[in-house]
């Protein structure tokens, strides 16, 4: 286990190397002139050109990557463009809402994976449903989650559509507002942060929950057929206990992948709904980062996603060496 | 170890034949069988079958779907079924040319990567395993940022991202397939190099990698369409089927055809391509 | 407990679900949700603010926050490009054009009730001027700056510089920062960092929120000196997507959608809501590259013809643009002689026919929906003279270094709006040589010379006049194609009234000092 | 054994079992009756796909669901009807009266799951904890076994653990399905020891399903003899082992080979399928196979009527003919005498290997574990050396060794000439490529020789016509083919361009009784033909002795002895080689030895 944890450490120094080299590459590639755009579209020439001077822009490429890495160790990704401010400074402030809303839709993803699986695999033969389940996992997901808005918000008014909190005045000692309203003795808080996180976090959970709930089914299937299986139900267990205990977990491992996979492309996916629904999180500032050409910022995000996405990998791999004792970390 | 397939004394499976490859896969995924080939039909037919001009002007605006205009007309009066018809073009074939170049490139290293063996695996391993962990989409996002929004970027931003997972796949199987006895046996009687991966090697790696295909072919569909409501999809008047929907999203209460029936394609075309992909695994699978 | 809820969301005659299901909400809701606030107004931002800091930041959809909070010296009327006096009650301008003498407003204090004075905007304006920040390039040609006593400010210029009082009215102006605030939090930085998300200014506003990318709470300043503002609190949320902003509005969740509201649903607006518009400097603009088709003089016609804004655009923004007159924004300048567009399509094909297939590529300065539209109404405009046209939106950025891009764009299609309403400001920064914005870096000196010569004049007439010719000089040498003007139009509750929007400020910036319900 | 008074525990009537594969129903199970005692062992013998395994899994309840499937008939197992029953009848009836241990240990081992959480699952539990449970199974340290997972344990511990599992219920009756087979023969005699133990002990009913009758003989009281889904003849076991009334368990008695067989002959084998296809429901299935079939066989079917030759039922309306048959057996002609030159045609020496198998490193890596430590062996041109020894002795990686796929660390492999040896491995159908026809493949050794396409198809028609297949098949893919056919097209492809060596990696060791005759009688017919050296690794010691003209004996990793066959069984000189021997199950050692 400690070489494992050694081992995924070094790896995710490796990552984030080459994750800086092909940052500083694209900074290199990219057309837009960061000193233009710091020094902001109207400033005359020599200003740009002192910005230039100021931002080291002239020297050799190896000095800049070589200075680039030293902030990286520091924790420094740089100024925003946009904000004028440490980028590491703003996805300080962003990053608890999205972790919020991502843990809360690998949560609800998983949750709906797991009712998904179980309502294909005890009642089978249930085409509609699997039409249903493929269906819901080809919709755009800004299309998903606009008419999530439009009917639960709009039409039927039963959940806010959008923001992350109706309480003003609120700010926590965490940046988890759940966990906020809890420990400052204001549950009202917590209810209120837990109702406006339910239709991002279906709208993100939907393809999660699809994804693992199939792939969870489909091993679910393979699982059922085996041989210990049949010993199980060969004891007089009862069908559901047979499932519980011995078909989850030899089940696990698969699901649990293609959850890595989909945590993957639910980075994409917290742009969006982030956007659509003013989630003040790491997806939304992404999103205006690209929008003015940012670069700094969406690099800065780029390497904390790749931090959460090792992070995530990690733990699903210890996740999935603990379902099967056989895989050796 | 005792492995009893086929008991000697029955009659064994019969020769394959599609009626079994369709049942095994189901009535429903047979569907995305057949309906994929169609569609790519459809998408190369594009310009020569949509009933109007898709670029030019043909009625009046915000028309809603009509027996002339059978899903209406955009903000501009262009025929919307006619634009829908040219979007499956700009979906569908880059997608499916994504597809196809990481599909090659990727399985061309995981050949290489399995073949070799030892310290060439290992590396390229690595390397593999680099491209799975960083996010994916962000960086693509970043590059086409970078780089500018236009097709041949964002395809190269996906593909970028997408060879790994078959240079992993192909890599696994064959892996796997070398282990096989049947492998070990033909390297006995003497196949050697290219013939033993052509004949050998290849034809057993391919199906993982088709069912693997054919299920990211959604994948890309929907990324795209991402990249399209972000801005960063295919520039703006390219009738994208994720583009036409994320710029006319904000019509919903209103012209409710020029998101919804766009989108309503892409969900169509992501569940032909995935019921495909669930049917050639049960077909595959069951042989 | 003070009820600091306030539902983001919706008017309280709709009833709740979550009401009805949450036992343990209930009570809490019902007894923390207030009535309808009549005196708060509630604006969503399409982007979150990135700095309040008035000189270090081009933000362009928090104007209306900031020019609240702070104020300038001198600003331009609402409605118009009239320079009026804010906190400079009256100016003076010695004969030579290089010395400007303001005279202040007296008994002004900041909102941390530091009293404002003539010290107070020197600082200001050297913080500006000589601390390298963004928004420098405004004061630059300023030489000298004196205060001869507290309610008094002499500048002192390097070149005369009839603009400069444009300059210090553009929304991006200088303005006035306490002093005391400065010297506070200065912490070796110019107090760069705590200007990002505080303010103390002597508007009719008190930043009294800074939640960044969550919401942004203007609170009304009691103190004020002027007229004081209808609204008591500002909400400003963060609302990114267009159709949330819409769907909000038509809840009742905001009371405006400041911009970006689809022109297409202009004309059918449901019931309770109203627009409010105004002419504002939107130019859209084609930019030529060098060695494009057009410099064949028949493709360039027929193109013309083909492109022709007033074929189209009723298409793309209904009743709400004009067609542009010059290469200057209408409200800017009015041409004796507006720019013509050939009319002949006939004659358009035949030219085409006949020097062979031509391709056009429109790069697009923004994925904004209206270059999007306004390209595919000219491809489809372009294609029915048998020119065949395509269209990309360039990286963002990518517009200001097409100068040394080895593969640009035939025409980009950009909105050029200049940041202040004298000509000068247009024509320096995207015509002339060295033009900021000048996106290919094609030059016409003998119009050059023109415009160096009518920014020497104060008369208006006269410099006009110059201006005009020599926009129509770089009209002619295929430069730049002016398409429309359009208007800057709010979509808002039914009742608001005074929304005090300018032309020079960026589209939707509504005055929260002005605005206010009517009944 | 007395004779059974007390009421039966299974009462099977009439059973018939439908499964439907792929939209195609068949019959698995065809109108079977028979009861079981308390305590009695019963040996239900057959081919693979007779349907023995069925049996099994109907009296369990656990047919395949996907296989949707049909029972009719009726199945009392203490008293209680099981056929049509509801869900919690069965379950019960799992939990309290009827177990089952299976063919394959690992698979029916929860890979996730401790040996305790397993047991503890098993109810009733009555008699002792499941350490003692473990323990009587004869398994040494059982509270470190009840911690272990199951791959942490060997295959003979895996099925003790499975017994003890199964016991621990107290079940009136006990399903043995194969339970020996994937075993090595040392381990194979003690869990049959330990079965009839616990049979007795328990007054257990135990049904033990094989396809050997020889295992049958060594353990049950009573023979059910399964064709096709029937019952073809049942009887007590020493009665049926000395007089088959059945042609086809005849048939099966003859194909047996053990340490007594004939070895200078070919084997008996049963006689092939000849007509796949007559309408069964009204005919003997046999009827096809069988050598004294008469034209009424494929009209009737015989009823299951008293034999005349012993006390049990048999099924043949002919079976008074059977004893002929039995008589025909020594009529064979002799195999002609091999010539054995000098010269060895594979000469191993001081041959050792190592494997990373051992505990891991801190960084992940295996600790080397040696698998061969200085083995010398030659095989002389023209010769067979059988090499024999228990999983895990190192015969596969000297197999591998000689055959050039594995360099070994230390010593020298020397070979007669270039031309590699074939090698025929242990699963005919993985040994073949799933998307090539038989042809396809067994063309490829051509490639090195001629590539002219119409001279090498005739060639390799006559390689299929040599290993005694229709060259039909030359255009079949392996999915098309049975196993045994399989098996002919694998030895096919190893002498279309006959090697001087031969390696065979235990050809027969997941084959039953008929086929495995029938391999060894095609093996050493082509190595005599051919005049092929021969290297046979089996753990079978009486296969080797029938093929192989020496035998080695390897044990971890070295050998202990090399010797003529006959010799070597006569006169054991490692303890380790006679264990082997006294393990061997013999048709005469009769029911409760």
């Amino acid at each position: 286990m400690l070489a494992y944890l050694i081992k995924s450490f070094v790896g995710a120094v490796v990552v984030l190397l080459v994750m800086s080299f092909i940052v500083f590459c694209l900074q290199s590639i990219i057309p837009a002139d960061p000193a233009r755009a710091i020094a902001g579209p109207s400033a005359p020439p020599e200003k740009v050109e002192a910005m230039r001077e100021q931002l080291g822009l002239d020297d050799p490429a190896v000095v800049q990557y070589g200075r680039f890495l030293l902030r990286l160790a520091h924790a420094d990704l740089g100024t925003s463009v946009r904000t004028r401010r440490p980028v590491a400074d703003d996805i300080q402030q962003y990053l608890p809402a999205t972790l919020e809303l991502g843990l809360a839709s690998i949560a609800l993803g998983v949750a709906l994976a797991g009712v998904m699986a179980a309502l294909q695999f005890l009642i089978p033969g249930l085409g509609g449903i699997r039409l249903a389940m493929v269906g819901v996992g080809s919709t755009p997901i800004f299309l998903s989650a606009l008419l999530l808005t439009y009917f639960f918000w709009f039409r039927l008014d039963w959940l806010p559509g959008a923001g992350r909190l109706a309480y003003r005045d609120f700010a926590g000692p965490t940046g988890f507002n759940v966990v906020d309203g809890i420990l400052v003795g204001r549950p009202e808080v917590s209810v209120d942060a837990l109702l406006h996180m339910i239709l991002p976090a279906l709208a993100l959970a939907l393809p999660i929950g699809i994804a693992v709930g199939r792939s969870l089914n489909g091993a679910l299937h393979d699982v059922m057929s085996q041989a210990y299986v049949r010993t199980a139900r060969g004891k007089g267990l009862s069908e559901t206990k047979v499932l519980l205990s011995h078909g989850l977990r030899n089940a696990a491992t698969a699901p649990l992948s293609m959850l890595g996979l989909q945590v993957r492309l639910l980075f994409g996916n917290l742009l969006v709904v982030e956007r659509v629904f003013g989630w003040p999180g790491l997806g939304l500032y992404t999103v205006q980062a690209f929008a003015s050409a940012d670069l700094p910022a969406v690099l800065g995000v780029a390497i904390v996603f790749g931090i959460l996405y090792i992070l995530v990998n990690t733990l699903i791999e210890i996740g999935q060496s603990m379902a099967d004792p056989r895989i050796n970390l | 170890m005792t492995s009893r397939r086929t008991p000697d004394t029955l009659p064994a499976r019969p020769r394959f034949n599609w009626r079994d490859f369709f049942r095994r896969a189901g009535w429903l995924e047979s569907i995305g069988i057949f309906g994929v080939p169609v569609v790519t039909v459809v998408a190369v037919l594009a310009p020569w079958i949509t009933p109007f001009d898709p670029q030019l002007r043909v009625a009046g605006a915000y028309l809603p779907p009509s027996a002339e205009h059978w899903f209406g007309t955009d903000e501009i009066g262009r025929d919307l079924l006619s634009r829908v018809i040219l979007g499956v073009r700009y979906t569908w074939l880059p997608g499916l040319a994504v597809i196809g170049f990481s599909l090659t490139v990727g399985s061309l290293v995981g050949l290489i990567s399995g073949l070799m063996g030892d310290k060439v695996d290992l590396v390229i391993e690595r390397i593999v395993d680099l491209f799975l962990v960083l996010p994916g989409t962000l960086i693509a996002l970043a590059v086409v940022a970078s780089l500018g929004p236009g097709l041949v970027n964002t395809m190269i931003a996906l593909a970028i991202f997408w060879w790994p997972w078959y240079a992993r796949i192909s890599r696994d199987e064959i892996r796997r397939l070398k282990a096989r006895p049947h492998v070990e046996a033909a390297r006995i009687a003497g196949v050697r190099g290219p013939r033993l991966l052509l004949r050998y090697l290849l034809p057993g790696v391919v199906p993982a990698l088709l069912i693997g295909a054919s299920l990211d072919v959604a994948n890309i569909i929907m990324t795209m369409s991402l990249m399209s409501f972000l801005g960063l999809g295919l520039p703006a008047p390219a009738p994208e089927l994720g583009a036409m929907t994320s710029r006319t999203l904000d019509s919903l209460t209103v012209h409710w055809w020029l998101p919804i029936l766009p989108a309503a394609i892409i969900f169509f075309l992501c569940l032909l391509a995935n019921l495909a992909g669930d049917g050639i695994r049960a077909a595959l699978r069951g042989a | 407990m003070q009820t600091s809820y306030s539902r983001p969301a919706k008017q309280s005659s709709r009833r709740s679900f979550r009401l009805r299901m949450l036992g343990l909400a209930i009570g809490l809701l019902l007894w923390v949700a207030p009535a309808f606030a009549q005196d708060v107004l509630r604006i969503p931002y399409v982007a979150d603010i990135g700095t309040f800091d008035p000189d270090n930041g081009f933000e362009t959809g928090a104007m209306s926050a900031i020019d609240n909070v702070y104020e300038g010296l001198v600003e331009y009327e609402p409605g118009s490009i009239r320079i009026v006096g804010r906190l400079a009650r009256s100016w003076d301008i010695s004969d030579d054009g290089l010395t400007y003498t303001f005279h202040l407003v007296e008994g002004i204090k900041f909102h941390d009730g530091t009293p404002f004075n003539a010290a107070a905007v020197i600082k200001s304006f050297e913080r500006r001027r000589d601390r390298g920040l963004s928004l420098s390039y405004s004061l630059a040609n300023v030489k000298d700056m004196r205060a001869p006593d507290d309610s008094t400010v002499v500048l002192t210029l390097g070149h005369p510089q009839p603009s400069l009082l444009d300059a210090l009215s553009s929304p991006w102006g200088p303005k006035i920062i306490s002093p005391e605030a400065l010297a506070e939090h200065d912490n070796g930085d110019f107090a760069k960092t705590w200007l990002n998300e505080h303010a103390v200014g002597t508007g009719p506003f008190k930043l009294a929120e800074f939640k960044r990318g969550q919401r942004y709470v203007l609170e009304r300043n009691d103190d004020y000196w002027g007229d004081k503002p209808f609204f008591r609190q500002i909400q400003i949320s963060v609302v990114p997507d267009i159709s949330q902003q819409i769907l909000q509005l038509q809840a009742g969740a905001i009371d405006a959608v400041p911009i970006n509201y689809p022109f297409a649903q202009l004309t059918s607006l449901p019931g309770g809501l109203e627009i409010t518009a105004a002419p504002s400097m939107i130019p859209y603009y084609l930019f030529v590259k060098p060695n494009s088709p057009l410099n064949d003089a028949e493709v360039r016609k027929a193109v013309l013809t083909a492109i022709n804004p007033a074929l189209w655009v009723k298409d793309a923004f209904g009743e709400f643009a004009s067609l542009s007159r010059s290469v200057y924004p209408n409200v800017m300048l009015d041409p004796v002689s507006p720019i013509r567009f050939p009319t002949d399509f006939e004659a358009a094909k035949a030219a085409i026919a006949k020097h062979g297939a031509v391709n056009l590529v429109i790069g697009l300065h923004s994925a904004a929906p209206s270059y999007g539209r306004i390209a595919d109404l000219m491809i489809a405009q372009l294609a029915s003279i048998g020119v065949k046209a395509t269209a990309y939106v360039l990286p963002s950025g990518a517009a200001y270094t097409l100068k040394d891009d080895p593969n640009p764009p035939d025409l980009l299609l950009t909105i050029a709006g200049p940041d202040a309403a004298h000509p000068e400001s247009q024509a320096k920064v995207f015509f002339t040589k060295g033009g900021p914005l000048n996106f290919f870096g094609r030059v016409v000196p003998e119009a050059d010379a023109i415009v160096d010569q009518a920014g020497r004049l104060t008369d208006i007439k006269e410099r006009d006049a110059l201006y005009e010719r020599a926009g129509q000089m770089y009209f002619d040498a295929g430069i730049v194609i002016p398409l429309v003007d359009v208007n800057d139009v709010v979509v808002h509750a039914k009742g608001l009234k005074d929304l005090g929007l300018r032309p020079v400020y960026p589209p939707g910036n509504i005055d929260f000092s002005t605005v206010r319900w009517g009944h | 054994m007395s004779e059974p008074v007390t009421e039966s525990v299974l009462a099977v009537k009439d059973l018939s079992v439908f499964l439907s594969r792929e939209g195609r129903p068949s019959r698995v199970l065809d109108d079977i009756s028979f009861d079981m005692f308390p305590g009695e062992i019963v040996a239900l013998v057959g081919e693979s796909g007779s349907g023995k395994t069925s049996i099994g899994l109907t009296l369990q309840g656990l047919l395949p669901r996907e296989y949707l499937p049909q029972v009719a008939g009726s199945i009392r197992l203490a008293g209680i009807e099981l056929v049509g029953a509801g869900r919690r009848t069965w379950q019960s009836a799992r939990r309290q009266l009827v177990r089952a241990i299976s063919q394959d240990p690992m698979g029916a081992l929860n890979p996730t799951m401790t040996i305790r959480r397993q047991m503890r699952e098993t109810s009733g539990g009555a008699g002792g904890s499941i350490e003692d449970w473990l323990s009587r199974t004869g398994l040494p340290d059982p509270d470190r076994i009840a911690d272990a997972l199951p791959h942490r344990l060997s295959g003979g511990q895996r099925q003790r653990v499975l017994i003890a599992m199964a016991m621990m219920a107290r079940p009136k009756l006990l399903i043995a399905d194969e339970p020996t087979t994937a075993l090595d023969v040392t381990m194979q005699a003690q869990i049959l020891d330990l079965l009839r133990d616990l049979a007795r002990e328990q007054q257990t009913a135990i049904l033990f399903v094989t396809h050997d009758l020889g295992v049958a003989a060594s353990l049950a009281d009573r023979v059910l003899v399964l064709y096709a889904g029937r019952i073809v003849e049942m009887g007590r076991t020493r009665d049926v082992a000395r007089n088959a009334a059945h042609p086809y368990s005849a048939g099966l008695l003859a194909a047996r080979f053990d340490l007594d067989t004939d070895r200078r002959r070919p084997l008996p084998t049963l006689p092939p399928e000849r007509t796949p296809s007559i309408n069964v429901e009204n005919a003997c299935a046999y009827a096809t196979r069988c050598p004294i079939a008469q034209p009424d066989c494929t009209a009737i079917r015989p009823p299951l009527e008293p034999a005349s030759v012993h006390d049990g039922a048999v099924a043949c309306l002919h079976h008074d003919q059977t004893s002929f048959l039995l008589a025909q057996r020594a009529g064979t002609k002799p195999w002609p005498a091999q010539a054995i030159q000098e010269t060895a045609a594979l000469r191993l020496s001081n041959v050792g290997k190592t494997y990373r198998t051992g505990p891991r490193s801190f960084w992940g890596r295996r600790q080397p574990q040696p698998v061969l430590r200085s083995v010398s062996l030659s095989i002389k041109l023209g010769e067979c050396v059988a090499l024999v020894g228990e999983s895990g002795a190192g015969k596969s990686t000297l197999l591998r060794i000689a055959a050039g796929l594995v360099v070994p660390e230390s010593g020298t492999v020397t070979r007669f000439d270039k031309l590699p040896p074939q090698v025929v491995f242990q699963d005919p159908v993985a040994a073949l490529t799933p998307w090539l026809t038989i042809g396809e493949q067994i063309g490829e050794r051509l490639r090195a020789v001629s590539l002219d396409s119409g001279y090498g198809r005739r060639l390799v028609g006559e390689a299929i016509k040599l290993v005694g297949l229709d060259p039909v098949l030359m255009d079949a893919l392996p999915a098309e083919m049975s196993v045994g056919q399989c098996q002919r097209a694998v030895l096919a492809r190893a002498v279309i361009v006959p090697p001087r060596l031969l390696l065979c990696d235990e050809p027969i060791s997941a084959m039953d009784v008929s086929l495995a005759a029938t391999t060894l009688n095609l093996l050493s017919d082509l190595r005599r033909r051919l005049d092929m050296a021969m290297l046979f690794v089996t753990h079978d010691l009486a296969a080797a002795r029938i093929i192989a003209d020496r035998v080695a004996v390897l044990k971890d990793g070295e050998l202990v002895e090399v010797a003529d066959p006959d010799a070597i069984i006569a006169a054991p000189q490692s303890a380790y080689t006679r264990s082997l021997i006294a393990a061997m199950p013999s048709l005469q050692a009769g029911g409760g030895r």
